[in-house]
């Protein structure tokens, strides 16, 4: 099922990823430590100038009180959707390509969550009470309020963040062990701590393939929740444009299309730099590009289906809000969004193109642009065209806001570059699964039939 | 037919009464506020922490002297509200009147007496004493030719006034002036034509049924516009079954526009013709029977409606449907004022008015035209207020050398007279100036003396408001803080004057507070005392904030001789040519700032606009087609020229003005007067041309022709609203015709006038 | 009691219907549009009695206006027809109040008398109530506020000053109603009088067009004027249930 | 002191043959170290039943009705009536428990896992690392010399490249 030039032993996918692990070249270095600096100087440092400041410092205003933090929030929530939830449907459906990818997929959830965590309080107004939102007994008399759908967030992500890393670190124990065995000094005991002692008897792999395959059971719905939850924060309200029952599913396909592409993006740069093109073929680009046309074109159909029930209600407030939507102020940023996700994705429909690396790479950040300018949209054109017309006011976002946008990214490549030195970036044992096991002469290959 | 009758008002008087001892215990509790949170160690014991304390005033934001009350908290003053007892305002306020907290709070007050340092005009001061300062003063004063002493003030009645005269007259010149920009000398002039009136009547808005108003904008800033807000309230809705109709004719839509049933452009100036076509109307349809009926017929026999639609541009339906409705309804009231009575041809067009008011026969009737009698003091004020034609002649004498000694008391004549009127370069012909104001105005920054006056709030005085309701009412104004700064009252200030100069015995009070207390025996002796205790009565008066006297005008009509035969509106001059100056310029008193003196209160310059919404600057108002055929989009700057100079604003299109007028808001534009005023926005004043109605002398400020031309630049003015049409979202709803309301003559308030004392 | 009763009998209580609706007192406004002249006295009275920031210009140029009442416009046809009809809009204490229900802390609720009310110190400023807000009477403090020495000497200290972060509106001049009603409890009153509070703007309104009072009381001057034909909410089809009622702008020449 | 019979297998084939044999040799359930989960394990050495399942059944109920108390009981403790809204609202307070009943049965799950597979491993046991690249190790307790050459000559018969002795206790 791999590039069949050379056949793969055992040793070689595990000697890769401990090399991978252990062995560090100055690439790696310069690029963490861009990755630190710029964190630091476009993410904290503007955050923290808005910490004394107050939220002026970002271009919000009456009615516009949400801006890109919202829209970065929703963005890197999107992005966390397909790393765990592809990998849970492909592990129950027990597919063999999954298993060289699924790890970093899994990463990327579980940072981009991070990042989200990050942009909510960067959104609040006084992050230093955050703790209020959290039900803690006190004097105060005071509670979280249950009713609110953000409320049902803070839930709905927490649940989400502790899922996924368990689920993250549960399937790479057995390769902890396995690094383990092929590490000395601190990251010994460091996996040795991780690996909590796994020897991998039968019935260690046995109560692992359970627990593994209950924990994607119950992670499929509740990936599913988390953006249904973030998309009430907005159906919820009675904003024209944004109080739709489309809302839930239209938040899901965006976020696990946007996902799908951040992972086509990472495969390529872990294929690149750390050379696991023997793991990383084109068959997962090829698969992952026919995953992508399918849900673009989802995609299109629920924008077209906004467009026509604005159109149909017939009422002003929707009417007005669709023309601007077309046609307003941030018109140039809706047609952009349509290139990038409805009409560029459509070049999936040729193999050539799917399993042509660079232009993979390309579409896949082309499609996240245009999902976080759907984003910002979504916020932007509805808040500025509410009810009462004597309100309506443009919002563009300020110098403050764009540096954090660039500022998440980096956070985010920081804690990636930081996985890849810890977790396997890709399952040795999954791999070693797929790879073709050594037979004793004259037994039928039952093996190879799964 | 005042909105408060006799019964009614003195029970109010009555229930002032109620706590007595607000005003009286203040000499005591006056200490400087700043020090403590709260400032009294050992506090008087009218005062207990925590608990606020009402004292009844003037406001003394505009001319219309209303009464307030005062919340204080500590020795501080919080908030300003109405007095509910005082029949003008009958506890309203306007939002000028409620940023009153800010004069007396402002950063940029003048803290103490000084003395010009450096040149005039470039801001340098230093401090100095009173003593010095009243002395220096008193010797420049001592020096000066008899009649080289002038005192120009701004617009002050009562007692205030009264002390003014005595100074002067002890001076012995008669060089004292009351400036005031918004001062309607026109409407003086014409009621004195029409009727020999010397006073201005009372308009009943409350209970007309119709009113006909040509340009005045009643409710923002003509004589009192809290009173008139109050009538149009309850004509619209207060009198059950019948709803007022408001009809408002002018070339650009003022407040009052907004809130008429019908608004009517015409020609700038051609207010009088119309007024004319309308009773022409009325008396050709026999709806008037006086005995003298074939002279009106005869007198306004040539002022068909066709000609009059001609000349106004109101089509001839229109002008014979109003001239049927006011006949009809009774009572019907026609008022004019702002640019209607700020044209070369004001006078004959409030003339006109007063016909029209005369051939419905609504003089002295509720609501009609009700006279006034005099004020119980300060009545003189009237001749002494000066118009235009007053002040070219104080400057023409200024530059000529015959003017010593100008002593300026919180008038800004700088900012409210036109460049062409040449007072500032006048004023550098004056030797010495002394300033009483309490800010670093325009005027003040040319002074050599400053000796800063009380603001309202901290400083002894009275008001009798003019025009008054009907009947005299007075007002004291008590200190309802300790002064903050270094400041005296202008009271107090001339007395010290005048004690230095040595007036002992024609002027021998030693405080601003003696004066009125001698003043106000007089009014209580007056009054027939029942109670023989002057003492209860001030105190009484001090508490319920207003004085009131059951003395009425009888309503017998009496029209000058020779009106009627000697009526008619000459044309309308314009400064400019129509070529070269293609739009009449429009200059109307802003809603917050009304002339100028708002503009360094930050509330008032954020009260966004009413008509545009917005705040902090100037801004030209063109109709929407006219900027359109010019290539102008909202904001973009441009030059508004006339003959005697040009201003810069942006231009805002207004769909509510003819199409050859623009309008401008006066108020902004400040080279001085604090931070929240100094460069902002522009002044149209000054390039007002120096028109004046011959008739009464008043500045036309209507009359001024301007070109408007592109800059290229754009800068577009900050609005706090977004777009203004309702999409059919039913925000505003209205419903036709009558309704059935039940309405609700609102005599209630939530204030006690109660001091927390034993 | 202990906390099981309380759930009990909070059960019991709870579960019906906006259940709150038998509060003591249900303080309302109304406006009539007949006699608004828009002239922006309730705009100034509300900052002075409620410590409402100097924005200042830059501010206002980004859009952030901090007016509790606001007088909106609305122009109607074109020259020389023109109409200009003026709605002063400010929060409308909704009974079912979209804003409520979105805030994760609780930082605004109902309260005891009908209230929508706005708690500054627990507010932590995610602004989501300003969204679901319909009719955008929430402010939120976008910077610390400050005022230029003396003007802080005008500060009412029965209100609070607002820091950043912090969404804030109308809230009827609370601190008055409590007066009033610390006023009835001294002189032995079970309920406050009708007209014996007023918010500031209603005190000012020099045209009388705002009326206010609990509607409640039968007699009282607003339940006559709610009662009135030409009675309406705004945006009522969204439900929020406001407590500030709108008296129709009368069209003379319309019918 | 126990001491183990340890096979090392080149494919997992040989390592269940000899599994198979050793079983049949009436020893103690024999175990199997492999770098992969070994299918068939189950028909070798007989079906294993999982207590996990339980585990995540019993944690997502418990979670359910933690959930919904959470909600609805505190709102009654803590009265903020908003919007109109019964004080007791279910819609909203189901998400709550839909979500807690997942983050529960997660965690029970994870629980059950390191006690049904004793997790984390406090005592050291029969393990070489080989068996974690990409040998079959067979390890099989046997006390007593003779039991251990029984072993070793069934695990060389399987095919076994090398047999060792472990005694429990090294690794």
């Amino acid at each position: 099922m791999q590039t069949e030039e050379r056949q793969l032993q055992f040793t070689d996918i595990h000697n890769d990823v401990v090399r991978s692990l252990v062995v560090t070249g100055r690439k790696y270095y310069i690029t963490l430590g861009c990755a630190i600096v710029l964190m630091l100087a476009c993410f904290f440092f503007p955050w923290f100038y808005q910490l004394y400041y107050g939220i002026g410092a970002a271009g919000m205003n009456s009615p516009t009180v949400w801006g890109t933090y919202l829209a970065s929030f929703i963005f890197w929530i999107g992005l966390s959707h397909s790393g765990t939830l592809l990998s849970c449907v492909l592990h129950i459906t027990n597919s063999q390509w999954r298993k060289a990818m699924y790890r970093s997929a899994e990463a990327m959830t579980l940072f981009s969550l991070m990042v989200a965590a990050m942009m909510v309080m960067v959104h609040l107004g006084r992050p230093w009470f955050i703790h209020w939102a959290v039900p803690y007994p006190n004097q105060m008399g005071l509670w979280p309020n249950f009713r609110s759908p953000l409320l049902f967030d803070v839930m709905a992500i927490t649940t989400y963040l502790t899922g996924s890393s368990i689920f993250i670190y549960m399937g790479s124990i057995p390769d902890f062990a396995a690094v383990r065995d092929r590490t000395a000094g601190w990251r010994h005991h460091m996996y040795v701590l991780l690996s909590l002692g796994w020897r991998g008897t039968d019935t260690e792999w046995h109560r692992l393939g359970w627990a593994y395959t209950f924990l994607a059971v119950l992670i499929i719905p509740l990936a599913v929740s988390v953006h249904s939850i973030v998309s009430w924060d907005f159906a919820m309200s009675i904003v024209p444009g944004l109080h739709q029952t489309i809302f839930a599913p239209y938040f899901v396909v965006g976020a696990i299309y946007s996902g799908t592409a951040g992972i086509v993006t990472v495969m390529f740069v872990l294929r690149k730099y750390m050379n696991f093109e023997q793991y990383i073929t084109k068959l997962h680009f090829d698969n992952l590009g026919k995953l992508l046309l399918v849900l673009s074109l989802l995609w299109s159909y629920i924008n077209i289906l906004e467009l026509f029930t604005g159109w149909y209600s017939g009422t002003s407030t929707e009417y007005e809000q669709l023309k601007y939507k077309l046609f307003g102020f941030y018109a140039p940023l809706y047609w952009e969004m349509i290139l990038f996700c409805g009409v560029a994705p459509l070049l999936l429909i040729s193999n050539k193109f799917r399993t042509s690396f660079v232009p993979m790479l390309l579409l896949s950040i082309a499609i996240n642009i245009g999902m976080y300018t759907e984003r910002f949209l979504i916020i932007a054109t509805t808040l500025s065209r509410q009810y009462l017309p004597e309100s309506w006011r443009v919002y563009v976002p300020s110098l403050v806001e764009l540096s954090i946008i660039v500022g998440s990214v980096a956070m985010f490549v920081t804690l990636f570059l930081l996985f890849v030195k810890i977790f396997p970036s890709v399952s040795i044992y999954e791999v070693k699964e797929t790879m073709k096991i050594p037979k004793r002469k004259g037994i039928p290959e039952w093996q190879a039939t799964h | 037919m005042a909105n408060v009758d006799r019964r009614e008002f003195l029970k109010l008087v009555g229930a002032g009464g109620v706590g007595a001892g607000a005003g009286f215990m203040l000499a005591e509790s006056i200490k400087h506020p700043v020090e403590y949170l709260i400032p009294y160690p050992v506090p008087p014991e009218e005062f207990s922490p925590g608990i606020a304390t009402w004292y009844n005033s003037v406001c003394g934001m505009c001319p219309a002297g209303c009464g307030i009350s005062v919340r204080t908290r500590e020795g501080r003053a919080k908030k300003i509200e109405g007095n509910p007892l005082h029949p003008v305002n009958q506890g309203r306020l306007c939002a000028l009147g409620q940023a009153g907290l800010q004069v007396l709070y402002n950063p940029d007050r003048l803290t103490g007496p000084m003395i010009q340092s450096g040149q005039r005009g470039d801001d340098k001061f230093v401090k100095i004493t009173w003593e010095d300062g009243l002395s220096r003063t008193a010797e420049r004063l001592a020096a000066a030719r008899r009649d080289g002493i002038s005192f120009l003030s701004q617009g002050v009645r009562g007692h205030l006034a009264e002390l003014f005269e005595l100074f002067m007259g002890e001076l012995g010149s008669d060089r004292l002036l009351h400036y005031d920009f918004g001062h309607p000398h026109a409407l003086y002039a014409a009621n004195r034509k029409f009727f020999g009136e010397h006073q201005l009547p009372y308009y009943d808005i409350r209970n007309t049924r119709y009113l006909l108003s040509f340009g005045a904008d009643y409710l923002t800033n003509w004589l009192s516009p809290v009173h008139h807000a109050l009538g149009f309230g309850h004509s619209r809705q207060g009198n059950d079954g019948h709803r007022g109709r408001f009809v408002q004719i002018e070339p650009k839509m003022s407040i009052s526009g907004a809130a008429a049933d019908e608004w009517i452009p015409a020609r700038p100036g051609t207010e009088g013709f119309l007024a004319l076509g309308i009773a022409h109307h009325i008396v050709a349809d026999g709806r008037y029977d006086g005995d003298d009926a074939g002279k009106w017929r005869a007198s306004l026999a040539d002022w068909s409606s066709d000609r009059v639609a001609g000349l106004s541009g109101v089509s001839e339906e229109t002008i014979s449907r109003l001239a049927r409705e006011f006949a009809h309804a009774e009572p019907a009231l026609a008022i004019a004022g702002g640019a209607a009575a700020n044209h070369t041809n004001a006078v004959d067009t409030l003339v006109a008015v007063n016909a029209l008011n005369y051939l419905v026969g609504n003089i002295g009737k509720a609501g009609g035209v009700v006279f006034n009698p005099d004020p119980v003091t300060g009545g003189s004020v009237i001749d002494r207020q000066a118009n235009y034609r007053t002040m070219q002649n104080l400057i023409e004498n200024a530059r000529d050398g015959n003017i010593d000694v100008l002593i300026v008391n919180n008038t800004n004549p700088a900012f409210t007279l036109p460049r062409a009127s040449g007072f500032r370069e006048a004023l550098a012909a004056i030797p010495t100036i002394v300033s009483l104001s309490s800010f670093m105005d325009e005027t003040t920054l040319m002074a050599d003396v400053l000796l800063p006056s009380h603001t309202y709030l901290e400083a002894w005085g009275d008001d009798m408001p003019q025009p008054g309701v009907g009947f005299p009412v007075g007002a004291i104004s008590q200190p309802v803080v300790a002064p903050l700064y270094n400041s005296r009252s202008t009271g107090d200030i001339i007395l010290g004057l005048a004690g230095k100069l040595g007036f002992n015995e024609a002027i021998p009070w030693t405080s601003m507070e003696d004066f009125l207390k001698d003043g106000w025996r007089q009014i209580y002796e007056r009054g027939r005392p029942e109670s023989g205790d002057f003492d209860a009565f001030w105190r009484d008066v001090l508490v319920s904030g207003v004085w009131g006297e059951n003395a009425r005008r009888d309503d017998s009509v009496v029209i000058a001789p020779g009106v009627i035969e000697g009526l008619a509106v000459s044309a309308p001059q314009f400064s400019g040519e129509r070529g070269d100056y293609p739009f009449i310029l429009h200059s109307y008193l802003s809603t917050a700032m009304y002339d100028g003196r708002g503009a360094n209160l930050p509330w008032m310059q954020e009260l966004p606009d009413p008509m545009t919404s917005i705040v902090y600057g100037t801004w030209v108002e063109m109709n929407p087609v006219t900027a359109k055929d010019m290539g102008f989009r909202d904001g973009d700057l441009v030059t508004v020229t006339s003959r005697f100079g040009s201003i810069e604003a942006p231009v805002v299109t207004f769909p509510a003005i003819m199409p050859d007028v623009v309008a401008i808001p006066i108020g902004q534009g400040h080279n001085a007067l604090g931070r929240y005023a100094r460069n902002r926005g522009a002044n149209p004043i000054e390039i007002l041309a120096p028109e004046t109605d011959s008739a009464s002398g008043n500045l036309a400020t209507s009359a001024t022709r301007v070109a408007l031309a592109a800059t290229g630049r754009r800068a577009a003015p900050v609005k706090t609203g977004g777009e203004s049409r309702q999409l059919g979202r039913g925000i505003v709803q209205s419903t036709g015709g009558r309704s059935g309301s039940p309405g609700h003559s609102a005599k209630l308030n939530s204030i006690p006038i109660v001091v927390e004392s034993a | 009691m202990s906390i099981w009763d309380r759930f009990a009998s909070g059960w019991r209580e709870f579960r019906k219907d906006g259940y709150y609706e038998e509060f003591d007192y249900a303080w309302t406004m109304t406006i009539d549009l007949d006699r608004c002249t828009g002239c922006g006295a309730c705009v100034t009275a509300c900052q002075a009695e409620n410590n409402i920031p100097i924005v200042g210009e830059e501010q206002l140029e980004r859009g952030r206006e901090m007016q509790w009442i606001r007088i909106e416009r609305y122009w109607e046809g074109e020259y020389p027809n023109a109409k200009l009809k003026f709605i002063p809009m400010l929060c409308q204490q909704c009974d079912a109040a979209p804003c409520e229900t979105v805030c994760p802390v609780t930082a605004t609720y109902h309260n005891q008398d009908g209230l929508n009310v706005q708690v500054y110190n627990r507010c932590i400023g995610t602004r989501s109530c300003a969204v679901y807000c319909p009719y955008t009477v929430r402010y939120f403090n976008y910077n610390d506020h400050h005022w230029d020495a003396p003007l802080e000497q005008q500060l009412n200290p029965d209100v609070t000053v607002r820091e950043k972060g912090v969404m804030e509106k109308c809230t009827f001049c609370v601190q008055r109603i409590r007066q009033a009603k610390d006023h009835a409890k001294d002189d032995g009153r079970r309920r406050v009088r009708d007209g014996e509070v007023q918010p500031a703007c209603v005190q000012t309104c020099p045209s009388e067009a705002l009326v206010f009072g609990d509607r409640k009381d039968a007699s009282s001057r607003v339940s006559k004027s709610m009662s009135d034909a030409r009675a309406y909410r705004v945006l009522d089809e969204l439900n929020t249930q406001p407590s500030v009622v709108y008296l129709k702008k009368v069209d003379a020449d319309a019918d | 002191m126990a001491s183990n019979a340890l096979g090392l297998f080149r494919d997992p084939d040989s390592a269940l043959e000899a599994a198979r044999r050793l079983k049949g040799a009436g020893f103690a359930r024999p175990e199997l170290i492999s770098p992969i989960p070994v299918h068939g394990v189950e028909d070798v050495l007989g079906p294993k039943k999982s207590v996990i399942r339980r585990f995540t059944f019993f944690g997502g109920l418990f979670g359910a009705l933690a959930g919904f108390a959470l909600a609805a009981g505190t709102a009654v403790l803590y009265l903020h009536p908003t919007g109109g809204r019964p004080i007791i609202t279910i819609p909203p307070f189901l998400i709550i428990t839909y979500e807690m009943t997942i983050l529960c049965g997660i965690l029970a799950t994870v629980l059950g896992f390191l006690i049904s597979a004793r997790f984390p491993a406090i005592r050291e046991r029969v393990y070489v690392p080989e068996a974690g690249v990409d040998r079959f190790a067979v390890t099989v307790d046997c006390d007593g010399e003779e039991r251990f050459r029984r072993a070793e000559a069934i695990l060389r018969e399987a095919g076994a490249e090398t047999v060792r002795s472990i005694s429990e206790g090294e690794s």
